[in-house]
């Protein structure tokens, strides 16, 4: 059993497996995505409040699902890369953090965009959530900028699996610092998140779009590692015969 | 054996502190210097300025004890005493812990003691005081190690400063927030002790994560 | 169809989020491919080459 | 003592050595010699465990023991005082101050002990770090040029103190230009040949 880990972790392996797996999972994801697309904007119901702008939901709490899931596999990721050196986890970090930063952009973007016909304004510092997400956006740029400073791709993702770590300790405190901070200037805050997808025939779809949210992170992942793995040994045989076979 | 080691780091640390005594003033004036420009920028509006007080206290404290960590490993570097402290075979955690709670007390003890004076010229008086100093007796060690594993994830890197700010500000949040908020309670009467405790909390935490993380940084540095 | 699209008055917003989501995971998924294509190219040029 | 099997090293994508093996054995020398940037100080921190093999692997008989590292950056704090770094040093192998004292007059450098090591000279600096030598009861000694800038006498009593530590029954790796003196017996890992 630790043989086959111990197999699929060495680059070469991975490159064929991954090689191998994507098609089906590209295919899967679209046809996912075009499924949860039609469920989410023309099967549910409007909201009997906010009418049809709920729909943003379909993409924007899946986006900020992802951008936690993403962070906490970026610090999965850093510990095995501190811990045994694993190659693979290495990259792992680094294409989490992108992909990361972007869902958490996304959440932003597309909660402001929620946020503006509900509230009647883009920025609400009464919305825990949305501050969270921006103060996310920030640790995922610490963690970029970091390992773009280093030139060395391993050292780099080794010191950015650092700040990941200490990142991951943060989170639910700062989460938690910023609940805690919004309960004492009560009256500002506007619960316009409380639940609208509470009926089974809106639930549902969202579910299914943060099941699709998860495909696609896991698709894209798999196939940003297989790339950067061919970059990196780019020098060995075995990458030399990749390209050009 | 571990004990004496301890206090052969921790008395490093303090003789170098006092030997670079100039270099420990830079914040403790920062700090003093941006504390005067608010009232200069407020227009003296006392009354606005006894609102943010302790905001305006904690984050320029804050920018202050950011200002501190740049230098806190840069000699230690360039003339080899990381590599001492890698090969020595004594616990790199251990050695970071005696380092940080050196610096940590080098660096918050001046910072502490002149901010009652500080919020005495922005109109803070009474109880707050005394909750503002607790306040930072509690926060400020947190915002020294969370800062010196910045200073160590970035150690030897060029334009590190901005970098550090980068990634050590928005872990500075849940401290600013409850200190800033500990003091705002005392000063509208309301009770402050569960912010204090939740800070005491960041403390616990920090020093028992603190030297871990430090250590493993210090660690990949030399490689 | 003119219905759907006006999303009951919201179209603006609903539209964007759904665009802007559309625009930044399809660019994140692109990346590796064309990443892999330039590297691909590289390699038979350099094999080519000698 | 220790066995280098089939170390590897590339740096900034450049290969430096490949499949390098040697056993280092009790009351053994080893030199390690090549030409600048062919690996040595690479070689040596990897002993010294600064830095991970990238291949092969570093095999210890018995417990792996902390070694005796000086390296280019001979760890000598410039505002502290010839005797606060050398009892720093002492300390941190658990030794105490006495031990510190005693070696800084070994090296010549009994009257400048309460100066600060910033007012030296470079010699003078890399002997307040070798004075561990004098102290030291590690087995292993990684050594990186010891012997830059320093003056004939001081080269005397550095090789006095291999020929001590090789007697006992300790050994030393060490990177360096100069030749030893004829008592001095050492087996050579030549880099980049």
């Amino acid at each position: 059993m630790f043989h086959r880990y111990a197999a699929l972790s060495s680059p070469r392996h991975f490159y064929a497996v991954a090689g191998a797996w994507l098609p089906w999972l590209s295919v899967l994801t679209v046809l996912g995505f075009a499924a949860g697309l039609y469920w989410g904007l023309v099967v549910a119901p409007p909201d009997y409040q906010q009418g049809e702008a709920y729909r943003i939901i379909y993409v924007h709490v899946p986006s900020a699902w992802l951008s936690l899931m993403a962070y906490t596999v970026m610090a999965g990721a850093g510990l095995v890369a501190l811990v045994w050196h694993v190659k693979l986890a290495e990259i792992a970090v680094y294409e989490c953090a992108v992909l990361g930063a972007w869902f958490t952009a996304l959440a932003l973007a597309t909660g402001m965009l929620w946020g503006k016909p509900m509230w009647g304004t883009w920025w609400q510092w009464g919305d825990a959530r949305l501050l969270s997400e921006l103060i996310l956006l920030f640790l995922y740029i610490g963690v970029l900028g970091l390992h773009n400073a280093i030139a060395d791709p391993r050292k780099a993702a080794r010191v950015a699996s650092v700040l990941a770590l200490a990142g991951i300790v943060n989170i639910p405190i700062i989460h938690y610092s910023v609940e805690w901070w919004n309960t004492l200037h009560q009256g500002a805050t506007v619960t316009r998140f409380d639940k609208p997808a509470a009926h089974s025939s809106m639930l549902w779809p969202l579910l299914f779009m943060g099941g699709m949210f998860i495909l696609y992170f896991s698709t894209v992942l798999l196939a940003r590692i297989r790339v950067r793995v061919l970059e990196q040994e780019a020098d060995r045989q075995w990458a030399e015969e990749v390209r050009n076979g | 054996m571990m004990g004496r080691i301890f206090a052969a780091v921790f008395r490093r640390e303090v003789r170098l502190a006092w030997r670079r005594r100039g270099q420990l003033l830079q914040p403790l004036m920062f700090y003093a210097l941006v504390m005067l420009l608010f009232p200069l920028g407020a227009g003296a509006d006392l009354a606005l300025l006894g609102q943010a007080a302790p905001s305006l206290l904690w984050v320029a404290a804050l920018l202050a004890v950011l200002l501190a960590q740049g230098p806190l490993f840069s000699a230690d570097l360039e003339e080899g005493g990381i590599e001492l402290w890698v090969t020595s075979g004594v616990s790199l955690s251990w050695l970071a812990l005696a380092k940080l709670i050196a610096h940590a007390m080098i660096v918050s003890l001046p910072l502490i003691l002149v901010s009652p004076i500080l919020a005495g010229w922005l109109g803070v008086s009474g109880e707050a005081l005394g909750v503002l100093a607790i306040s930072m007796a509690l926060g400020m060690p947190v915002l020294c190690w969370v800062g010196a594993l910045g200073a160590a994830l970035t150690l030897g890197l060029p334009r590190g400063g901005i970098l550090l700010a980068l990634i050590v500000l928005p872990l500075y949040i849940p401290v600013l927030m409850f200190g800033a908020g500990a003091v705002h309670a005392a000063m509208e009467g309301r009770p402050a002790g569960g912010a204090l405790v939740l800070l005491a909390g960041l403390l616990c935490l920090g020093a028992s994560l603190a030297p871990l993380a430090t250590a493993a940084a210090l660690r990949i540095s030399q490689e | 169809m003119a219905e759907f699209l006006a999303m009951g008055g919201y179209a603006f917003y609903v539209w964007s989020a759904y665009a802007l989501v559309a625009i930044v995971l399809i660019g994140n998924a692109t990346v590796p491919w064309w990443r892999h294509r330039r590297l691909k190219n590289k390699g038979a040029g350099r094999g080519r080459a000698r | 003592m220790l066995e280098a099997r089939g170390l590897g090293c590339a740096r900034g994508g450049r290969a430096l050595f490949e499949n390098l093996s040697f056993a280092v054995k009790a009351g053994q020398l080893w030199l390690v010699r090549g030409a600048n940037g062919s690996g040595k100080t690479s070689l040596l921190r990897i002993l010294a465990g600064l830095l991970p093999a990238e291949e092969g692997e570093l095999v210890w008989s018995g417990e792996r023991e902390p070694p005796l590292w000086v390296g280019h950056r001979v760890a000598v704090s410039a505002d502290l005082t010839a005797r606060e770094n050398l009892e720093f040093m002492a300390a941190l192998e658990g030794d105490d101050a006495g031990a510190a004292v005693a070696a800084l007059e070994a090296v010549g450098l009994g009257g400048f002990s309460e100066t600060r090591a910033g007012r030296l000279s470079e010699g003078q600096v890399r002997r307040i770090a070798l004075a561990r030598l004098a102290f030291s009861a590690r087995p292993l000694w990684l050594l990186d040029e010891p012997l830059t800038s320093l003056d004939e006498t001081s080269t005397r009593w550095f090789e006095a103190q291999l020929l001590r530590q090789l007697e006992r029954g300790g050994a030393v790796v060490m990177a360096t230009h100069r030749e030893l003196s004829d008592s001095l017996q050492g087996w050579t890992l030549r880099l980049g040949a």
